[in-house]
């Protein structure tokens, strides 16, 4: 029996995303069991709460893996969470993690025995992808507000270097700490009257952010990133407001089945369209152990770890999350597979990473809809 | 019908009695002083009665009624105002608020009170604006006395009233409890002046290991000589 | 100088919500000598119960403003009849300690009914007044204005009424208020209310100004422990004014320091007071 | 839920206690002795945790690195680096009274942390310092060898200064300053001497936690996990009694994890968020423990008189 | 011994020592009495270093010791006691007296840690001494007590002891008899009398029990209202009629002289 441990935060500051990460973690499983499981038995979840602190993400990742007796780990989200499970956790029990969140460079080098992987891409490209969205949209000076943590920081860097390269200005530029109750300070220390303002952070700011960047009549135009495209921010604000406003965000082109399948699915199982980004990563990292373990015919922690690149055998035949049942078909076959994912197409290079593609999005009638999808050129 | 009678009381600070079989009457306007050497109990013993220390067997009765491990606050509407003989200023409170607060539990003007009070201690009204925590020695024994008369009760206790005051003030303020007690107000209160304090008194206590030693009244407890060698300084 | 004035302006609202939270804290402080580490969950309480009143009934925050600090003030008495009560007579750290077991205890509730999502009382933006160079919204106003009543309310009440005098009384010498006849529950439930009510329209306040979530307090307790230290500790009117020097200090430092430092201005200040001017700038020794 | 999976969770659930144990030690001389209202350890818990971590891992383009010392150097330098720092804390908040140096020490912990946070050159800022090694390449197992030695030797030196005449002097200071003055002890030498010796402690817990989970990050310095569960260990233990903070250390890390099994038993529908009512349930433990046993679960006794056998 | 040089302080409008001057002599046992809020307090407070003059000097032996910490002046063989008894309240009866004595070896943590037999050896000797005092206060078998439970009068006890643990030359005991037992106080007077003829302790006493007053001090100063108004033998001081009208009262307690 395949035992996954999901290690999100359910409490702390990444509560929204740890809620809606298991949500896709969840559907996933249900899917796969519904096609017959793996090796002709149900998938287990096993969930636990990082706190999104360190020291309860690493004691909660240890239970997982001594104590539950898991497989493989999804999560965490944060950086400061996901490193120091890999360092202190994964790959000293051998075990597989995949975090479906985090965006930090550092795991890109990490001494990690290779046990660590994400289905979502480094900030770094995100950066560069913004940059060229501005540009597009005709903005040739920019105020940067980020929150002040390896997220924002890596983020408003790859971008500030992008888009100056691109022939743009930054007017200011200045981490904010989150918690504060005002941020009118730090609006009007970046504010320059007319730029328009990139807001790099999460929606438990980001909207007070916003709301005090328009009332003080610091800004009225915006962009984003990923981590601020949250219907309730629309909602808490009104959409006239936000209307035009515009951002980039990891994802897969939305014309694929696997996006679509996954979209139907969520919208399905949870009434509602995936709220939050991370939910499509946290399905497709399931779904990779998934099939990892099938290829492997193991449980085993370490054969499954070295299958997981198996799967996306450019030579083979291409499946999708819909065609879980198939997809086993081929590999008991002996015949190769390759893996397209909700998120893309999930091929992790030798650092465990993904490349990606990224979604252009516009605010239009107080809804977020997605102009292009497109890969970033580096 | 006495004012207070404490009868067979065992009380102590947690499991140890302190006071062992200890009995206290006072007629109504009596000054009744209790004696005995330190740690006898005597504090103890007014504690108890004013409800601060649990009384594990014995009864107080005070005008008659029950008032057996009541809590402390009610004995102030009751008429009962005790002094103790420790920490018995509120040091940041000024003068004059901590005798206003001696008046809290009751209604009404506290102005003429005040002024009595500041008649019995012209030394009170000087200073009354001073933060009582950097009086003098003396000048907070009179501040605490002169906060339990503002309640005007009908008994006050008494722990060592005029430890730390002038000779001259010592007088004094024995002329004040006899000339508070002339108004009708029993006193009872524990004095190392023993010799002086048994000279105003109806009735003297001598408390010893916390069990009563002697009981007369006050110039025959101060003839005993006895009493004297043991506990009056010879 | 524009900029100065406008974040000065800013600085004063910020101000008037610490102050709220802090006058609470200050008394709390005054009268059981213990930091309150459950004041801005009370706040955060405070918001929610406005929240439900305007959702239920569709009212105007205002109008759910006073329910929101009679529940308020409510609860705060039945957590210190249900725990703080029984360790009262301990050492003051331990009541800390509980305190910031209710703070989980209160924030995981806010979490459990109301989730953990951000709310707002009223969707939509409201545009600001502008007044020549300067820009001032009406809630801003109406909210200075509010926290400017409550604390003369509370003043009055504190020198109209003996409670300030026995409050003060209490925090010296606990035994002795008892001694002299004062009912010293009563006086420390009415602390409760009083901190209690005020922290709840901090909470409505902030909310109304920025958004709802669990954790809105608790990430304004530092503050608002620094603006009771700059007071001086048990003096509600070093309270006030602690709070609108934090508030200002706070929304100015952007002029001078990285915003990712800000939070640190709060702090420097508090730790300069405390080193410098440990009574707090208002002579405060009780 | 097989033995070996449990062992190995006991070795490393161990290990973590037994850093907050050494954190409650250095608490408990503060605190439990002296009377010192230390709400800033994370501050200090954070120094020794990047020292440590600067020290002994290997070079790095980002950030202030490549010394590549060995684990127990890495240690000493903890304390070394902790020493000047509290030194320096300790004299600016030397004449404050309990509360007032609350809030002045979170606020420096704070200002501490921003300082890691905003640093980038010295500390890699936000990314935090990955690869820091255990030594000798030993497992949790070997590892809680050297943590087990460590709380030994804390404790140890802990208990003698307890029950030494300088531990005797820090109660009296606990107690009542001025009549410490009358009776001919320097006060701020001696308040100054536990806050360092205390803090020091706390660096060297951290130099240990960085070694374990090998990575350090600001976001672990964050009051909640770096102080407030310290002082929650040490008040359930029983402040004063050093084999009190050690069984606090371990009951309440206990209770932070296992509520977690707990909160599952209950259907999400009632609870409405099973992880807000594990948070709701460390709450409401905390709050028995502290109502029941004010105390602690191993209250403070007084140390032995010399040639009591105790 | 102690010279006091034209000292003054004020709290506010207050003048609470002003210009006082006078020589506590060598081996002497000089008794300070004078009414309630006179000044005495504050001018032991001034020359044990709790609080700075305004103007004015102290001298031990010569040596000008103005405004040094409490702590230096012990260390100097200087010693006081307070009015209201300031003890150790969670300590116990025995650790009270045992802090005491100065440089304790294993004050110094580095030597407890490295020599820590040779530590508990001294401390024994230190608790034998404690005993000591202990038995001869009377109070010894509350020794394991709580300073902070003693009764009133056990609490101006253990303030006296603590003075006898140390190697003091001079001694300022602020009102040692307040609310202590007469039959006791007497015992008292005797061990002050001890101390001072044996060990050549030197003495400044305020009190307000002029019993002991008599009995003890030689020569004796008045205060009143921040000034020394006289100074003497108690026998002459009792004929004054300024320190009758300001201090003693025309009552009994001023007269009653000779009681022991
Ligand atoms: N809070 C307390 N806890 C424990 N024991 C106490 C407490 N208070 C007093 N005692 C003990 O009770 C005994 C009697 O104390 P009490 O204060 O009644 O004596 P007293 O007769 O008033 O003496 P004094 O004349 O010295 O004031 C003493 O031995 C004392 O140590
Ligand atoms: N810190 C202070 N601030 C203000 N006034 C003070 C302070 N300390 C003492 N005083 C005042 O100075 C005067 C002298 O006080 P002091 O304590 O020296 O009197 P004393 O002679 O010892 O009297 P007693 O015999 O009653 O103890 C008093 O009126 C007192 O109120
Ligand atoms: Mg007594
Ligand atoms: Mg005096």
């Amino acid at each position: 029996e395949l035992k996954v441990g999901a290690l999100m935060p359910m409490t702390g500051d990444l509560q929204a995303y740890g809620e809606s990460s298991r949500n896709g973690v969840e559907l996933a499983i249900s899917e796969i069991n519904d096609a017959g499981g793996v090796m002709g038995e149900p998938v287990v979840l096993e969930v636990s709460d990082t706190q999104t602190e360190p020291q309860a993400g690493v004691d909660a990742a240890q239970r997982l893996v001594s104590v539950q007796g898991v497989s493989a780990i999804v999560g965490a989200l944060s950086s400061g969470v996901t490193i120091p499970v890999a360092s202190s956790v994964s790959s000293v029990e051998g075990v597989p993690q995949i975090s479906n969140a985090s965006t930090s460079p550092v795991m890109t080098d990490l001494d990690d025995n290779d046990f660590l992987f994400r289905t979502t891409p480094s900030d770094a490209f995100q950066g560069v992808a913004l940059a060229s969205v501005a540009v597009e949209n005709g903005v040739d000076s920019a105020a940067i507000l980020y929150i002040n943590n390896d997220y924002g920081e890596g983020l408003a860097n790859a971008f500030a270097d992008a888009f100056e390269a691109a022939g743009g200005t930054v007017v200011g530029s200045n981490g904010y700490e989150p918690g504060q109750a005002s941020y009118r300070g730090d609006l009007s220390a970046v504010s320059d009257g007319e730029s328009p303002l990139l807001l790099i952070g999460y929606p438990e700011n980001g909207q007070t952010i916003l709301r005090q960047a328009l009332e003080g009549g610091y800004f009225s135009d915006f962009f984003f990133t990923d981590g601020m495209k949250s219907p309730v921010i629309v909602e808490n604000l009104g959409a006239e407001f936000l209307n035009g406003s515009f951002g980039t965000a990891a994802e897969a082109r939305a014309d694929t089945d696997a996006a679509q399948h996954f979209r139907s699915a969520y919208e399905q199982a949870y009434g509602e369209v995936p709220p939050v980004p991370y939910i499509d990563t946290a399905y497709d990292a399931v779904y990779s152990i998934a099939l990892a373990a099938v290829a492997a015919d193991s449980t085993d922690p370490a054969a499954i770890r070295d299958h997981l690149r198996a799967i996306n055998d450019p030579d083979g035949e291409i499946v999708g999350p819909g065609e879980f049942a198939e997809a086993v078909d081929r590999l008991e076959a002996g015949e190769p597979i390759n893996y397209q994912g909700a998120s893309g197409s999930v091929d992790f290079d030798a650092n465990g990473d993904v490349g990606g593609t990224f979604a252009h999005w516009v605010i239009e009638d107080g809804e977020y809809r997605t102009l292009e999808i497109f890969e970033p050129s580096m | 019908m006495s004012l207070l009678d404490a009868q067979g009381l065992y009380a102590g600070y947690g499991g140890v009695d302190i006071l062992r079989n200890t009995h206290l009457r006072l007629g109504a306007d009596e000054i009744v002083v209790i004696v005995g050497p330190n740690g006898a109990g005597k504090s103890t013993a007014m504690k108890a009665v004013f409800g601060l220390v649990p009384i594990r067997e014995g009864r107080v009765h005070y005008q008659g009624e029950d008032i057996t491990n009541r809590p402390p606050e009610r004995m102030v509407t009751r008429g009962i105002a005790y002094v103790p003989q420790e920490a018995n200023v509120f040091p940041s409170l000024s003068v004059l608020e901590n005798l206003e607060l001696g008046a809290y539990a009751l209604r009404g003007d506290h102005r003429p009170r005040l002024e009595k009070v500041f008649e019995i201690f012209p030394r009170l009204k000087e200073r009354r604006n001073q933060q009582a925590g950097v009086m003098s020695g003396g000048e907070r024994q009179m501040v605490a006395m002169g906060r339990a008369l503002m309640v005007e009760p009908r008994l006050l206790m008494l722990d060592e009233p005029t430890a730390g005051l002038s000779p001259r003030l010592i007088d004094e303020t024995f002329e004040r409890i006899r000339e508070v007690n002339h108004l009708g107000i029993g006193v009872l209160m524990v004095e190392q002046n023993a010799r002086q304090a048994l000279a105003i008194a109806d009735r003297g206590y001598v408390l010893a290991t916390g069990e009563n030693r002697y009981e007369d009244t006050g110039p025959a407890l101060l003839a005993n000589p006895e009493v004297a060698e043991m506990f009056l300084g010879g | 100088m524009v900029e100065v004035i406008q974040l000065l302006i800013n600085g004063i609202l910020l101000g008037s919500i610490l102050a709220l939270g802090a006058v609470g804290a200050t008394m709390i402080f005054g009268v059981l000598r213990f930091a309150h580490f459950a004041h801005g969950d009370f706040m955060a309480v405070g918001a929610y119960f406005a929240l439900s009143v305007v959702t239920v009934f569709n009212l105007p925050v205002l109008a759910a403003l006073p329910v929101a600090m009679a529940a308020t003030a409510g609860l705060a008495v039945a957590i210190d009849q249900l725990v703080y009560r029984r360790i009262r007579r301990v050492q003051p750290v331990i009541l800390l300690i509980s305190s910031f077991a209710t703070a989980l205890v209160l924030r995981s509730l806010i979490q459990m009914i109301w989730g953990s999502s951000n709310q707002v009382y009223e969707t939509g933006i409201q545009l600001p007044w502008r007044i020549g160079p300067f820009t001032l919204k009406p809630d801003h106003l109406l909210i200075f204005l509010a926290a400017t009543g409550l604390v003369v309310t509370v003043h009055l009440f504190l020198t109209r009424t003996r409670l300030g005098k026995a409050m003060r009384a209490m925090s010296d010498n606990m035994n002795l208020a008892l001694i002299t006849g004062i009912p010293a529950d009563r006086v420390i439930m009415a602390t409760w209310a009083i901190g209690g009510a005020l922290a709840a329209a901090a909470g409505v306040f902030l909310g109304m100004d920025t958004r709802l979530h669990p954790v809105m307090g608790w990430t304004l307790l530092l503050p608002i422990f620094a603006a009771t230290i700059l007071g001086g500790i048990g003096r509600p009117y070093g309270a006030i004014f602690g709070g609108l020097v934090i508030g200002c200090a706070m929304e100015l430092s952007t002029l001078i320091i990285p915003g990712s430092y800000k939070p640190a201005v709060a702090f420097a200040i508090m730790v300069a007071t405390l080193v410098f001017r440990p009574q707090g700038i208002i002579k405060g020794t009780v | 839920m097989d033995l070996a999976g449990l062992l190995a969770y006991g070795l490393f659930f161990l290990n973590l206690v037994g850093i907050y144990a050494i954190m409650a030690l250095g608490l408990n001389m503060q605190w439990g002795m002296t009377g010192q209202f230390n709400i800033g350890i994370a501050g200090f818990f954070a120094v020794g945790a990047y020292t440590s971590a600067i020290l002994t891992t290997g070079s790095s383009p980002t950030w202030l690195g490549g010394f590549g010392l060995p684990f127990l150097l890495g240690l000493a330098a903890t304390v070394l680096v902790c020493l000047p720092i509290a030194w320096l804390v300790g004299r600016i908040t030397a004449r404050l009274r309990t509360d007032y140096l609350a809030i002045a020490t979170i606020g420096i912990a704070e200002i501490i942390r921003l300082f890691f946070l905003n640093e980038g050159w010295l500390t890699n800022g936000v990314r935090g310092i990955p690869g820091i090694e255990k030594p000798l390449g030993t497992g949790n197992g070997g590892y809680l060898l050297i943590v087990t030695a460590f709380v030994a030797l804390i404790w140890l030196l802990v208990e003698m200064a307890r029950r030494s005449p300088w531990g005797r002097v820090l109660r009296a200071i606990r107690d009542n300053e001025p009549a410490t003055a009358a009776a001919g002890k320097d006060i701020a030498r001696f308040r100054l001497q536990a806050f360092v010796v205390g803090s020091c402690i706390m660096a060297l817990a951290g130099g240990l936690y960085a070694h374990f989970v090998g990575f350090v990050s600001p976001e672990a310095f964050r009051p909640l996990y770096g102080t407030f569960l310290v002082w929650v260990m040490l008040i359930a233990g029983g402040s004063g009694n050093n084999l009190g903070a050690i069984l606090g250390a371990l009951v309440v890390w206990l209770i932070w994890s296992s509520t977690e099994m707990l909160a599952g038993v209950l259907p999400t529908d009632l609870i409405g968020s099973e992880s807000a009512f594990r948070v709701f349930l460390i709450g409401v433990l905390l709050q028995i423990i502290l109502v029941s046993r004010p105390q602690g679960m191993l209250p403070e006794r007084r140390p032995p008189m010399p040639g009591e056998q105790r | 011994m102690i010279e006091i040089e034209r000292v003054s302080r004020a709290f506010g409008g207050l003048q609470a020592v002003r210009e006082v001057s006078f020589t506590v002599a060598t081996g002497s046992i000089t008794g300070l009495i004078g009414p309630n809020g006179a000044g005495k307090s504050t001018l032991f407070n001034i020359i044990a270093g709790s609080i700075p003059p305004d103007s004015g000097a102290i001298r031990l032996q010569g040596e000008d010791i103005t405004g040094l910490p409490t702590h230096r002046l012990f260390h100097k063989g200087l010693v006081r006691t307070f009015q209201i008894p300031h003890e150790f309240s969670r300590m116990t009866v025995r650790e009270n007296l045992m802090l005491v004595p100065a440089a304790q070896r294993g004050e110094n943590l580095l030597k407890s840690w490295l020599s820590w037999w040779k530590v508990v050896r001294e401390d024994r000797e230190i608790l034998r001494r404690a005993d000591d005092v202990l038995a001869f206060l009377e109070i010894d078998h509350v020794r394991d007590e709580l300073a902070g439970n003693l009764s009133g009068g056990q609490k101006k006890l253990l303030d006296l002891g603590r003075t006898m643990m140390t190697d003091a030359r001079a001694v300022l005991l602020d009102e040692p008899g307040a609310g202590v037992n007469r039959t006791l106080l007497g015992k008292l007077a005797e061990a002050i009398e001890r101390l001072n003829r044996e060990r050549g302790y030197t003495f400044c006493v305020i009190e307000h029990d002029m019993d002991l007053i008599a009995r003890l001090c030689d020569p004796v100063m008045v205060m009143a209202n921040g000034e020394l108004i006289a100074e003497g033998d108690m026998a002459s001081l009792r004929q004054n009629p300024q320190v009758r009208e300001a201090y003693l009262g025309t009552g009994s307690s001023g007269q009653t002289g000779t009681g022991t």
